[in-house]
């Protein structure tokens, strides 16, 4: 069987899926960090694979790729440094009692 | 810059503003407001007698005192002025009843110094549009005046003040959504594949290069963006509630001169620009002016608070205004200006007259007050004479105009028009009607409230009010042919040229 | 490599200049010293500032072959961004000196700086790489500097909405850039558009990358359907926060958003990109509009009424003309004074007094009536209200956007038109609170800061000049046709 | 005929008017009296010698080698210019008619100046009266010398205004005020369809001018011709609405109901205005514009049918009243629609228009007798202090003057030969015969019942019984001088005038005309006044209880004629049940709730959609994320159908 771009880009969709449906779903807070951390990591797998696949010659999806982990670990630590913030005011981290502001 | 004389009906109130600023004092207040507009009333008879001077000496120009000075370069915007007939007369209009809205606010409370400021602003506005020829300049002139509104009804107003003014506010507001719309769209088609485009006026009329397909949209836009502030039909409730909570000089100024604005403009930019869209899509608008007239006439005649009957009044009015404007020749044009003034001056006197009855009895209600004659026999004479103008009795100012009016639109071709003008004809029997049924209420009759038996008449400053407005109006009524020969423009030729006709 | 390069990025460097200075006088300097902090980062700031009017400045470069660029306009929108963070460094003074945030201010200002670094680099960015790095550098620290009120809960939650919305919505972003760079093999803008206008309009692949792409910008633009974390983060975060969030974040987002549609999209336009902004522009301002309506809290109402302002910020960006591009930057410049003025009267009031509804407001005119005035010239240039700025952008930004002259474009600006009926309904609802409704305990009368009000004297000043004096505007539009 | 002679007519009222009225407050009462008096006597001077110089000069500017007598313009100087053809002059236009009105108008005036120095003494309002006066007198010379169309309008308006005035003098009193406001809007209403009327003409013929109107009428209404609207030619429908505007003045069916609620006025103003001078305005203006009058013989028709209907409904109507200014008030409108039928029957091919003539004749001797009649009623009501005539009776021996002249007054516009009354109604009926017997026979009968009201007036007044006047205080006694002194010269009056020779100075064509009685026509309505004089003797010199034997008899009809055959309530129910309630009311509701409550409604729908929608913002991250990932998805999945697949 040839391994072509879709066996590739199909899991990574279902990927970004189930990130986004972690995401909307979870009611802790760092679940949902990782459901956010399997979109962005999806994502990269498209940049990797699109280069692979498609445009062999040069490096530029992998270098965006390197770039975007990057951001994903700040942005997970700087994510996890408020949540603690919360933790520390509320003892909670459940998301659906973060509504104090609305409407 | 300085040398154009118009430029300083903008400068005049700008340093009113200044010298308000460093009063400390109602007294010093009051001497910046009298002077000032007393030095506006000079300009604009100095600024008359000069454009008699040149339309004698031969000027034979559109408009007279013509400048223009570069604003935004990049989309060709100029600070551009000039004037012919009719905005002469109106800037007179303007002065008059700044200078008479200053007396009548002789004793504002609270915040006198905030209210002269709001006041001078909305007639930096005023003045502003009546000067210039340039779209965007009018309509940066036009929100000017109209803004200041707010304020003054909000925080001097009474009753439902927030309410009115509120309303009022929005709705001039959705009229001048539609209106900038309109002028920006004039501005795109403003001159031919090609050529540089201009928001100038009379630079547009000369090229006349709006498509005819673009006319029938822009032209409602602009029509009916200003028709609002005309209080058009079905566009006028902010009228009664606005001018029944506004108080005096803000009543006068606004029914005065600010919804002038809107009928000075629906000629000077709606039909001056977009002839042929006018004259084909008249029957509509005119349906609705028509209604205006009888309809405000009629709900004038069942109010009982005297500043709805007198709003309903200027509805009537003020239809009437846009009726003949629609009429697209020069009688009834020229009535329609003539219209104008005239009602600016006699609904001032009305509202200033208000003003000065509520200020004693605290009510204006007619059904709580009667046989004023008696008590302020100077007051009610000036209701009775004011009333006479407004259901057109000769020798005042509402019947030359009316009757201009009239006669002009009669003067069309077209059978609809004829008959419509009938119909609008027919206010002036309802005008009488609420008229006297106020005059008999309020001002004649036994006295109902025995406390009123104590209230004085008019002081000197409210005197000096109602004499300049009564004087005025008087002396448009008597020598009509005066004003009729400043308004009929020379550049009505450009329209009836467009439109093949007269 | 050849290192003069950088020389091409005189102002990012210059700006990392400014940030090491305060964080080395922060870090370093003996305890006694420290009390000038603020006023030196300002100075600092300020000089920085400055020195980017110098003419300079305005050649065009690019570096790092093309995935920088710089030029006169580009320098003109950061400037125009410094005025702002210079307007917002002045009147944070007082917060930053306050009891509570003492201790973390010097923080607070590196990370403001570094934010804006984010911002320059989105701005001059021609390729997705560098643009994303700017984009994460300019949202990421503002989490942060969300949370910063330590003390206060709502702070906290706002900084967890705004970061998990926040990185939820770099994934869509990334998301659709992968698509792009899937479509095109490089994410040099150039280069893309040349792709882009050979792939042709009627790729779904395109449009989903698009419309990704679009979220992820707009979400920075609190553009209507991605908006939601706005009026949340605005309420919890500190109001210097909240301003320096909504004119200079939103404004450096606009410009950037504007480059990468025309520059990159601009081949598929008419038949895509107009439609979806068009979309987004109608929803945004009625959204917003219908939103602020109902707001009692002043940074809320704050909030809605600059997502509303977004939308007609966008008209800039469907006009899709150096005209439009010029008019988006004046509106934004306008916006920035106009929206700052009215943050630093909320905010003076909050340091002095801790409220911020607007039933608080009541009477102020009464006892305050200078911050009343500010405030109220504040509303007016927000509602364009002619002589303020606000009419001038405005009209300026209509003006643009009709160029193009469909009836379907005449139609948006008659929404939008239509609209200022409802925004400008709200902002007098304020002005209303202020001089007429009566208050049996108003606000007592307070002296604001000399910072706080050198602020608004300067927002005041701008609101009343920016438009009547037309060179600004002339100007600005004269660089972007020039492009 | 000089121009300051003219002028000076015009001016000297509208300056002694702005004199009174603006420094009167300053005046004691006697001043301003004299002063308005003077000056009104000095009008009258002028106003005579330019009648004289007009009629008897002989000059040939005012008539020519025929005998025609011409009409000259003496001034005519622009006021309005609408547009190069249609311009609104004032003017100053002499000729028979005009010089004739002058007389009347000034000698009334002149005389009620006097009279009211005497019945107004010491009223309060004193000086504003006598402003009112001149400003009418003032109005009406102004519209009588009206050179074009427009100038009458105007000066009509303000005839109107300064009834409106004076009918209101007693502004306290709420029937005062109710009765003015009904004068004013309900002659504003006939002018509505005066105003329509000129408004179409001017349309067809392109000029305002009398004498280019009337010279040569064929000629300019030559455009008018083909024209038709709703089934009648453009002329009919512009003549019968200027006749309206005739209607509403001179007090027509069904517009006469303001004039006898008028009589709520001083009495000395229902003699001037409501019975002499502006009640025959309507007259006058269909007189001044005969000559179009001619060409459209159904103007004519209608004229003479709504003056032969007013006649005898205002006649039966003043049989049954009590109020004697009332009765007067009646028998006027049945006097002006004698006018007007006069008017209506005169042909210029039939009796070289004598129906014109009379009716100018009448007119004539009519203000005199009538004025003398209310001037009269003045002094009885002045002595009695009622208007009703129940509360008088057997006056003869205590008012002599008041009786003899007040008995003059009635045998003239009974119609009894030598006063003036017979020689003008007799050729008014002559008219009418010669037009038709129907109309001929009508008008004597209308005539038979004048005689008879005039005389049960009189009878109840001056005889029938006494009631006990010490009862009530005091004795009535004749008025002042200055109140007998205009009866007595407007009673000599009414004595001579029929002999003037009135057909030698105004006729329709301006030719003369030489008046010769029809000795069958002056016969048959002097036996038939004569046996109305009996008969009204029977019923109504002594007490006796045959009036309401008769009136039981007929009650129905008595009844209805009593209540004025409930005309006003007719006005009534049409203006308060319709207009107001069916019409204003739903308007002003309407435009509150529907119109205002749209605009309302705006403010409230967008309220209620920010009310909707505020679950959008509920404070959940999750839901946010959902809603932007759904709102990415669905514009862009819109715009994949749009663009790809459509």
């Amino acid at each position: 069987m040839d391994i072509n771009l879709m066996f590739y880009l199909i899991p990574s969709l279902i990927m970004f899926c189930c990130g986004v449906y972690g995401f909307i779903t979870r009611k802790n807070m760092i679940a949902i960090l990782i459901s956010l951390e399997l979109m962005l990591n999806a994502v990269d797998i498209n940049f990797v694979v699109f280069n692979r696949f498609l445009f062999p010659g040069e490096l530029e999806g992998m270098f965006f790729t390197l770039f975007a982990i990057a951001i994903a670990a700040a942005e997970t630590a700087l994510a996890i440094a408020i949540i603690i913030n919360i933790f520390r005011v509320t003892k909670n981290i459940d998301i659906r009692d973060l509504n104090k502001m609305k409407f | 810059m300085f040398e154009n004389i118009l430029i300083y009906f903008v400068v005049i109130p700008v340093l009113m503003l200044g010298g308000l600023a460093l009063c400390k004092n109602i007294k010093q207040i009051r001497a910046v407001a009298v002077v000032g507009s007393l030095a506006l009333v000079g300009l604009s008879i100095a600024l008359l007698l000069g454009y008699l001077e040149q339309r004698a000496a031969g000027a034979t120009a559109e408009m007279l005192y013509v400048d223009s000075w570069t604003w935004f370069a990049p989309l060709n915007i100029n600070l551009a002025v000039g004037v012919d007939g009719i905005s002469v007369a109106m800037l007179i209009l303007s002065a008059i009843i700044l200078l008479t809205g200053s007396f009548a606010s002789w004793k504002i409370d609270p915040l006198p110094k905030e209210f002269f400021l709001w006041l001078i602003l909305l007639s930096i506005g005023v003045f502003g549009f009546f000067i210039t020829i340039d779209l965007f300049t009018m309509f940066m002139f036009y929100e000017v005046a109209l803004i200041p509104m707010y304020l003054l009804i909000g925080v001097w107003g009474s009753g439902n003040k927030n309410y009115s003014a509120m309303k009022l506010t929005l709705m001039l507001m959705g009229g001048s959504a539609f209106l900038m719309l309109g002028l920006i769209g004039i501005h795109y088609h403003s001159a031919p594949e090609g050529q540089p485009l201009t928001w100038n006026l009379l630079e547009i009329a000369q090229n006349n290069a709006i498509d005819r397909n673009w006319q029938y949209f822009l032209f409602p836009m602009t029509f009916v963006g200003f028709g609002v502030l005309g209080a058009m039909f079905p566009f006028h409730t902010w009228s009664p509630d606005g001018h029944a909570s506004a108080p005096t000089a803000v009543s006068m100024l606004h029914a005065g001169v600010l919804m002038k604005l809107g009928g000075y403009g629906c000629f000077r930019v709606a039909i001056y620009l977009m002839p042929e869209a006018a004259n084909e899509l008249a029957w509509i608008f005119l349906i609705l002016t028509g209604i205006s007239v009888v309809y405000g006439a009629f709900s004038a005649c069942v109010q009982t608070d005297l500043k709805y009957i007198n709003a309903y009044s200027s509805v009537s009015h003020c239809g009437l205004v846009l009726f003949a404007i629609l009429m697209l020749n020069t009688t009834a044009m020229t009535g329609a200006i003539m219209q104008m003034l005239s009602h600016g001056l006699m609904t001032a006197l009305f509202f200033a007259l208000i003003g000065m009855i509520y200020g004693r009895t605290h009510t204006r209600d007619i059904r709580m007050m009667g046989g004023l004659m008696k008590i302020m026999p100077f007051l009610a004479v000036c209701y009775v004479i004011a009333g006479m103008a407004s259901l057109g009795l000769p020798g005042l100012s509402g019947f030359v105009a009316e009757m201009t009016i009239f006669v002009g639109s009669f003067q069309h071709t077209d059978m609809f028009h004829r008959v419509f003008t009938i119909v609008a004809c027919c206010s002036i029997v309802i005008t009488a009607v609420y008229i006297l049924r106020v005059v008999g209420k309020l001002l004649l009759g036994p006295v109902q409230d025995k406390h009123h038996l104590e209230l004085t008449d008019a002081t000197w400053w409210e005197r000096l009010s109602t004499i300049t407005l009564i004087v005025s109006v008087a002396a448009i009524g008597c020598f009509p042919n005066f004003f009729a020969e400043l308004i009929k423009f020379t550049f009505s030729e450009n329209i009836f040229k467009v439109l093949g006709m007269n | 490599m050849d290192y003069s390069q950088f020389l091409a990025m005189k102002q990012e460097i210059g700006l990392l200049v400014v940030f090491l200075l305060v964080f080395l006088y922060d870090t370093f300097m003996p305890k006694k010293a420290q009390n000038s902090l603020s006023a030196i980062t300002c100075i600092f700031f300020g000089l920085f500032t400055l020195a980017g009017f110098c003419p300079c400045l305005s050649y065009d470069a690019n570096a790092f072959s093309g995935m920088y660029e710089t030029s006169a306009v580009i320098v003109a929108i950061k400037n125009i961004l410094n005025v702002g963070v210079l307007i917002v460094l002045i009147q944070s003074i007082k917060w930053a000196n306050s009891e509570s945030q003492i201790m973390r201010r010097g923080e607070f200002y590196e990370l403001l700086l570094v934010t804006l670094f984010g911002m320059y680099l989105m701005i001059s960015a021609r390729h997705f790489l560098l643009f994303v790095i700017g984009l994460e550098a300019a949202s990421l620290p503002l989490a942060a500097m969300v949370a910063f009120d330590k003390k206060q809960y709502e702070s906290h939650e706002a900084a967890v909405k705004y970061i998990l919305t926040a990185v939820f919505s770099s994934a869509i972003f990334l998301m659709g850039l992968s698509f792009v760079y899937g479509l095109a093999g490089t994410l040099y803008f150039d280069q893309l558009a040349f792709a882009v206008a050979i792939e042709g309009s009627k790729s779904v692949m395109l449009i989903i990358a698009l419309i990704f792409v679009i979220a992820g910008i707009g979400f920075k633009l609190s553009l209507v359907p991605f908006h939601l974390w706005t009026a949340d983060v605005y309420q919890g975060a500190p109001t210097s926060v909240t301003a320096y969030l909504s004119v200079i974040s939103k404004g450096a987002a606009a410009f950037a958003f504007f480059v990468v549609m025309a520059q990159v999209f601009g081949a598929v336009y008419s038949q895509v990109w107009e439609w979806m902004l068009y979309a987004l522009i109608v929803l945004t301002i009625t959204i917003g509009n219908l939103f602020a309506l109902r707001q009692r809290n002043m940074k809320r109402f704050l909030a809605f009424s600059s997502i509303s302002q977004a939308g007609y910020i966008m008209l800039g960006v469907i006009a899709n003309t150096t005209g439009g591009l010029g008019s988006l930057m004046y509106y934004i410049l306008v916006y920035i004074f106009s929206n700052l003025a009215a943050f630093g009267v909320v905010a003076a009031i909050e340091n002095a007094t801790g409220k911020v509804s607007m039933d608080d407001y009541n009477g102020l005119y009464k006892t305050n009536p200078r911050l009343s005035f500010a405030m109220m010239l504040a509303m007016f240039s927000l509602a364009g209200i002619p002589p303020f700025a606000g009419f001038f952008s405005k009209f300026f930004i209509f003006t643009s956007a009709i160029e193009q002259g469909s009836i379907a474009i005449y139609v948006l600006v008659l929404i939008a038109l239509i609209n200022t009926i409802p925004s400008l309904y709200y902002y007098l609802l304020v002005v209303k609170a202020m001089f007429i409704n009566e208050n049996e305990t108003p606000i007592a009368t307070f002296k604001s800061s000399v910072s706080e009000r050198l602020g608004l004297w300067i927002c005041v000043a701008g609101i009343i000049l920016l438009g009547i004096v037309s060179c600004f505007y002339s100007s600005l539009l004269e660089l972007t046709n020039a492009m | 005929m000089d121009q300051i002679t003219s002028v000076l007519i015009l001016a000297l009222p509208l300056c002694m008017f702005l004199l009174l009225g603006v420094f009167g407050n300053k005046m004691s009462h006697k001043m301003a009296g004299i002063l308005g008096t003077l000056g009104m006597g000095v009008t009258l001077i002028l106003a005579y010698s330019t009648a004289f110089t007009y009629f008897f000069s002989g000059s040939e500017l005012f008539i020519d080698a025929a005998g025609n007598r011409l009409q000259s313009v003496v001034f005519d100087h622009t006021w309005l210019a609408f547009t190069d053809n249609l311009v609104i002059k004032l003017g100053f236009l002499l000729d028979p008619i005009s010089a004739m009105m002058l007389v009347v108008i000034t000698t009334i005036s002149f005389m009620v100046h006097l009279y009211s120095l005497g019945y107004m003494h010491g009223e309060t309002g004193f000086q504003r009266y006598y402003a009112f006066l001149s400003l009418f007198s003032f109005s009406m010379l102004g519209l009588v010398v009206a050179t074009n169309i427009f100038q009458m309008y105007i000066f009509w308006e303000l005839v109107g205004a300064s009834s409106y005035l004076l009918i209101g003098f007693y502004y306290t009193k709420p029937s005062a005020v109710s009765a003015s406001k009904k004068a004013f809007i309900v002659t504003r209403f006939a002018d509505l369809g005066f105003l329509v009327g000129i408004l179409i003409l001017s349309f067809y013929t392109n000029t305002f001018d009398f004498v280019s109107m009337t010279s040569n009428p064929q000629n300019v209404l030559a455009s008018t011709g083909g024209a038709m609207f709703m089934g009648g030619s453009v002329l009919t429908w512009a003549l019968v609405l200027i006749f309206m505007g005739g209607m509403g003045k001179s007090a027509m069916m069904p517009l006469h109901i303001w004039l006898p609620d008028a009589m709520e006025g001083p009495t000395p103003v229902s003699a001037l205005i409501h019975a002499a001078t502006m009640v025959v305005a309507g007259v006058f203006l269909v007189a001044r514009m005969f000559p179009v009058y001619l060409m459209e013989v159904t103007a004519l028709e209608i004229v003479t049918w709504v003056g032969a209907l007013t006649a005898l409904y205002a006649a039966i109507v003043a049989c049954t009243q009590v109020d004697i200014k009332r009765v007067l008030a009646f028998s006027t409108i049945s006097q002006i629609a004698f006018m007007m039928v006069a008017l209506g029957v005169a042909r210029d091919t039939i009796h070289e228009g004598v129906g014109y003539m009379a009716s100018m004749f009448h007119l004539f001797t009519h203000a005199m007798f009538k004025a003398l009649l209310f001037l009269g009623a003045g002094a009885l009501i002045h002595a009695v202090h009622s208007n009703d005539y129940t509360s008088m009776g057997g006056l003869r021996k205590y008012m002599p003057i008041t009786h003899i002249t007040f008995l003059i007054g009635c045998l003239a516009i009974a119609g009894i030969p030598p006063f003036a009354g017979f020689f003008s109604k007799d050729e008014i009926l002559v008219a009418a015969f010669e037009n038709s017997p129907l109309w001929g026979i009508w008008m004597t009968a209308v005539a038979g019942l004048t005689a008879f009201y005039m005389f049960r007036l009189y009878y109840r007044i001056f005889w029938w019984n006494e009631p006990d006047y010490e009862h009530h205080g005091h004795v009535p006694h004749d008025a002042p001088w200055t109140m007998t002194l205009p009866l007595i010269i407007l009673a000599a009056v009414s004595c001579v005038a029929g002999f003037i020779p009135f057909g030698e100075l105004v006729s329709w064509n301006r030719e003369a005309y030489h008046i010769h009685l029809n000795i069958p026509v002056a016969a048959t309505s002097v036996i038939v006044a004569v046996c109305a004089i009996a008969l009204a003797t029977v019923m109504y010199r002594k007490e006796n209880s045959l009036p309401d034997k008769v009136a039981n008899s007929v009650k129905g009809l008595w009844t209805a004629a009593y209540n004025r055959f409930y005309f006003d309530e007719l006005y009534l129910f049409i203006t308060h049940k319709i207009i107001f309630n069916l019409v204003s009311r739903p308007i002003a509701w309407f435009d509150r709730h529907i119109i205002d409550g749209s605009m309302d409604m705006f403010a409230t729908l967008a309220h209620k959609a920010s009310g909707a929608i505020k679950g959008l913002q509920s404070g959940n991250i999750q839901s946010y994320v959902l809603i932007y990932l759904m709102g990415a998805l669905l514009i862009g999945v819109v715009t994949v159908v749009c663009v790809v697949i459509l």
